[in-house]
């Protein structure tokens, strides 16, 4: 059984824990503090007896289960079964396909499992943008394929469109979020 | 996959980099970096201003917040008292149902346990700072016609709705209150276990929401459990839904779950000392000790 | 069709085959007759030395003592020091997760070390990180920050160039 | 002038960047799209339960498959050699898969450049000091009457004008030249460096370090000089406790670096000529970097100042 360092206190106030030493307590005067600590009167502080002042615990491990619990994680985990199966989920979300389309292009999730479409709102939201990350492979392809799906959506048919070959993004002028959405999902993504 | 063909970029600048020298410190190179748009004259007096644009001048400017004249901005306007003493007030950052149910549903929040704020913090998706006041959650009602989830819910601050939503799928919800020592322990469960300190005593309500969490209707964990169940039933009618019997759920233990009012973590008592090292838990056994964290 | 001034000229999607061309780094060597040496400055003569470094001298003697040099060290660039210059930059991510390199800091003075600014912010950061011990220990430093703050903090707050908007409204 | 013709055998090619930076550049004087990478075929992945699986045929284990923690799926792994230090040839003992997220990342240099930039500079004081005026003993005296003496005026002998004064704007260290590359930024550094080192064939991955049957230093010296390692390597293994014959072999060779996967970084992987890393290494290194892909806030705020 390990000593519980815990200090003996009257039970109207918390009993203060955790330090078998005394500590310095914050001094008024500046010069009292610094001849504690320079001018050396260490021989006052000695530890206290512990018989004083050490309590006793009793150790056990069942109870632990519950602190992992408690504790939580660090990595995004696994989508639940339920999720999988039965979607769209009560939130709207809807899982990949199981098996990655046979396409020359592909569109990973991001890791909350969601399709990398955001929107850019730029220049005092004069400028919106629609941005595909992520896209892997053939990238011109898909740009291509989705400026003929996005055409029935446009204004006069006219989709402008910017390919970053190198941080693989296609950004759209425009807010197209859902209906790319849409289009990924349909594909497979 | 090797070899580059259309859009391929990737393989094709890895087999570009194969027939260039090697990539060493000497010859590593970022990219340029912006010019400065304004060269500021030298000479003296720091040259003349122009040429400069009137924001550009040197001096001539007053600085950021400056109001000039001779009465003061603070007399100026008359005072309109809206926030007065928000630094005082205990704030609520708010969750929706939405990001509750997205979460159940993407694994990151186990329904199968009781969910309070310890859960809701672990997501990493929610924060509190108990230094800035924070107590706690304010479940709000965004998306609470599709909310679908059966759960035991416990959270600081809600609506009506709210409530309704929950209790609609069998769920139950609690309105509870921790004080900042507690919420200190909750929002960071990892860094307070390893400190080795006791788990706080949670203290009652101060006076300005004892009422609110005495509330039955409010499902505050302070009343009556009796009228609670009333209230539940009173809930259903004025909202118009079939209330589940919860006594008759498989999970009927996990939803009538709840804590002490001196507790702050499900299943670990006030005075506890966890010891993640070891993988143990320190129970004190002096009797002074454990009067005062006695409930 | 899409908005052709919208879309990157891609190299990377260019067929190889591009590459190929002459390179522009390969000077190109051109050619052309020496001009004429002509006689200029007729009946001026050069007194001075001009070919070069000056000659060395056979003999060192007390006249012509040489410049004292320092004996050329070549710096080992693979001390242990060097060597393993970075290790453990990347503990947060390739480590276990209890360390992080902010808590690696080792070089400079502890009121320094994660932190970065001004001088008026350095010393501020001195000033609170010593206050209980610098006055005692080192007071002549102590006084010549304070001095120093006090300086910095008039310099930043009160040295402006108060004419042109001294009333505005 | 004259410019003498300079002939060369091979130019020497020379990395360009683009105004972005990103995109490379390549300048050569033959045609180099004969020699493309020969890559052997990704074997079959049978139902492994280990993460190695040795085809039990051949006498010799022969490590064949490799499972990947994280299996990516689009893109293909990409393959490396293992091979084994027992002599100074070596030889293959097996074909391993390596994740295309880590060993084939794009390649930015100007990622690499960053990281590189913050090792050097994120742990560095500069001391540098002078005195200004008010910190110089004396000069408190008027050093000669304002008029009549036909000098010109002063009014203190530590001014900056003065031999002997104060410095004005001079270095006022100790100065901290700290910041903190985020975390993504950082985790891309490593991915970039690994991928261009592996794109480069300096990149070599050995069973294990046991393997190596000497303790001799020249044993270890002419085993590089062999395989066209260079004059430093960097040996990479997963924990701290290394093999006694790498550990004797490399205390004569100061460029010969030995480190554990937690050591591991852009500086000095760019520093020595060769990595090598062992099989177990390269599973640390990619359930460390995918674990960083996949944590749940990346951007912690306990570290972000």
């Amino acid at each position: 059984m390990l000593p519980l360092r815990l200090l003996r206190s009257a039970p109207s106030h918390p009993p203060t824990h955790s330090h078998s030493h005394r500590i310095f307590q914050p001094s008024s005067s500046l010069l009292l503090s610094f001849q504690r600590t320079y001018l050396g009167r260490t021989d006052k502080f000695k530890p206290p007896d512990p018989n004083q002042t050490y309590t006793p615990v009793v150790e056990s491990a069942d109870e632990f289960r519950f602190v992992d619990r408690l504790l939580g994680r660090d990595v995004v985990p696994k989508i639940p079964e339920k999720s999988l199966k039965e979607y769209p989920t009560p939130s709207g979300w809807i899982p990949p396909a199981p098996v990655p389309p046979q396409l020359p292009y592909f569109i990973a999730r991001t890791r909350f499992h969601n399709l990398p479409v955001y929107l850019h709102v730029v220049e005092h939201s004069t400028r919106k943008l629609t941005q595909v990350a992520k896209v892997q492979g053939d990238i011109w392809m898909l740009e291509k394929e989705l400026v003929h799906f996005l055409r029935q959506h446009a204004f006069d048919g006219l989709v402008a469109s910017q390919v970053s070959e190198v941080n693989r993004w296609i950004r759209i002028k425009g807010n197209y979020v859902e209906q790319v959405k849409e289009f990924l999902l349909a594909k497979g993504f | 996959m090797a070899g580059a063909g259309p859009g391929r970029s990737v393989d094709y600048a890895l087999t570009l980099l194969r027939r260039l020298p090697r990539i060493t410190l000497g010859n590593l190179k970022g990219n340029k970096e912006q010019k400065k748009k304004h060269n500021y004259s030298r000479g003296q007096d720091g040259g003349s201003d122009r040429g400069y644009p009137e924001q550009a001048k040197k001096g001539s400017q007053p600085p950021l917040g400056f109001a000039g004249g001779s009465n003061p901005y603070y007399t100026r306007h008359p005072v309109e008292w809206y926030y007065r003493g928000h630094e005082l007030r205990r704030q609520y950052p708010p969750y929706s149902l939405f990001s509750l149910q997205r979460n159940i549903d993407m694994g990151i929040i186990d329904p199968a346990y009781p969910i309070d704020l310890v859960q809701l913090c672990n997501t990493k998706l929610y924060h509190i700072d108990p230094l800035q006041r924070h107590f706690g959650v304010n479940l709000t009602e965004e998306g609470m016609h599709m909310f679908k989830a059966k759960i035991n819910l416990e959270v600081q601050w809600t609506t009506e709705s709210v409530i309704a939503a929950v209790e609609r799928n069998g769920g139950t919800i609690t309105l509870a209150y921790f004080d900042p020592a507690c919420l200190n322990a909750m929002h960071d469960t990892r860094s307070f276990f390893a400190r080795g300190v006791p788990i706080p005593r949670r203290a009652l309500p101060p006076e300005n929401c004892l009422e609110l969490y005495s509330n039955p209707k409010m499902r505050g964990y302070l009343a009556d459990p009796a009228a609670v169940s009333l209230a539940r039933v009173e809930l259903a009618q004025k909202f118009g839904y079939n209330l589940p019997d919860v006594t008759k759920d498989p999970d009927y233990e996990m939803l009538i779950k709840r804590k002490d009012p001196r507790q702050c973590f499900y299943d670990l008592e006030p005075g506890w000392v966890v010891n993640l090292k070891d993988r143990t838990i320190l129970k004190p056994a002096d009797e002074v000790i454990r009067q005062y964290y006695r409930s | 069709m899409a908005f052709a001034g919208w879309q990157c000229a891609s190299i990377l999607a260019r067929p190889l085959i591009e590459l190929r061309q002459p390179s522009p780094m390969v000077q190109a060597v051109r050619w052309w007759r020496e001009r004429p040496v002509y006689t200029r400055r007729m009946g001026f003569e050069i007194n001075h030395h001009i070919a070069g470094p000056l000659p060395r001298l056979d003999a060192v003697t007390p006249e012509t003592k040489p410049i004292p040099q320092k004996p050329y060290r070549p710096t080992n660039n693979w001390s242990a020091k060097k060597a393993t210059f970075g290790q453990n930059d990347y503990i947060d991510i390739l480590g276990d997760g209890t360390l992080h390199p902010r808590d690696m800091l080792h070089e400079g003075p502890h009121w320094l070390r994660g932190f970065k600014g001004n001088e008026f912010r350095r010393l501020l950061r001195r000033r609170n990180a010593t206050f209980h011990y610098a006055p005692y220990i080192h007071p002549t430093k102590w006084n010549t920050v304070m001095k120093r703050l006090k300086y910095l903090y008039e310099y930043h707050n009160f040295k402006q160039n108060h004419k042109d908007w001294r009333n505005m409204e | 002038m004259i410019i003498r013709p300079v002939l060369l055998k091979e130019p020497s090619p020379k990395v360009m960047m683009h105004k972005t930076g990103t995109l490379l550049r390549t300048v050569f004087s033959r045609s180099w799209l004969a020699e493309s990478i020969r890559k052997p075929a990704l074997l079959p992945c049978a139902g492994t339960i280990s993460r190695y699986t040795a085809s039990s045929s051949s006498n010799s284990a022969l490590i064949t498959d490799r499972q990947l923690l994280y299996p990516p799926k689009y893109n293909t792994p990409r393959e490396a050699w293992v091979e084994t230090l027992g002599t100074l040839e070596g030889r293959k003992v097996g074909l391993i898969p390596l994740h295309p997220d880590i060993f084939a990342e794009f390649p930015r240099i100007d990622v690499i450049h960053e990281n590189v930039k913050w090792q050097k500079l994120y742990q560095h004081v500069d001391y540098a000091h002078q005195r200004t005026r008010a910190e110089m003993p004396g000069g408190g005296r008027k050093p000669w009457p304002q008029k009549k003496t036909g000098r010109a005026r002063h009014g203190s002998i530590r001014s900056p004008l003065f031999k002997g004064g104060g410095a004005a704007k001079g270095p006022r260290g100790p100065k901290s030249f700290f910041y903190m590359l985020d975390l993504q930024n950082r985790a891309k550094g490593l991915k970039c460096t690994l991928s261009a080192k592996f794109a480069q064939d300096d990149l070599h991955i050995v069973d294990s370090f046991e393997s190596l049957s000497s303790p001799e230093s020249q044993f270890l010296e002419a085993l590089a000089a062999k395989r066209n390692w260079g004059l430093s390597v960097l040996f990479v293994d997963d924990t701290d406790f290394m093999a006694k014959n790498i550990a004797l072999a490399c205390r004569g060779l100061p460029s010969f670096t030995l480190m554990p996967v937690y050591g591991l970084n852009c500086f000095s992987m760019l520093k020595h000529e060769t990595v090598v890393l062992t099989t177990r290494a390269v599973d640390k290194i990619e359930e460390r970097l995918k674990r960083v892909d996949n944590l749940l806030r990346q951007n912690d705020p306990r570290h972000a100042r």
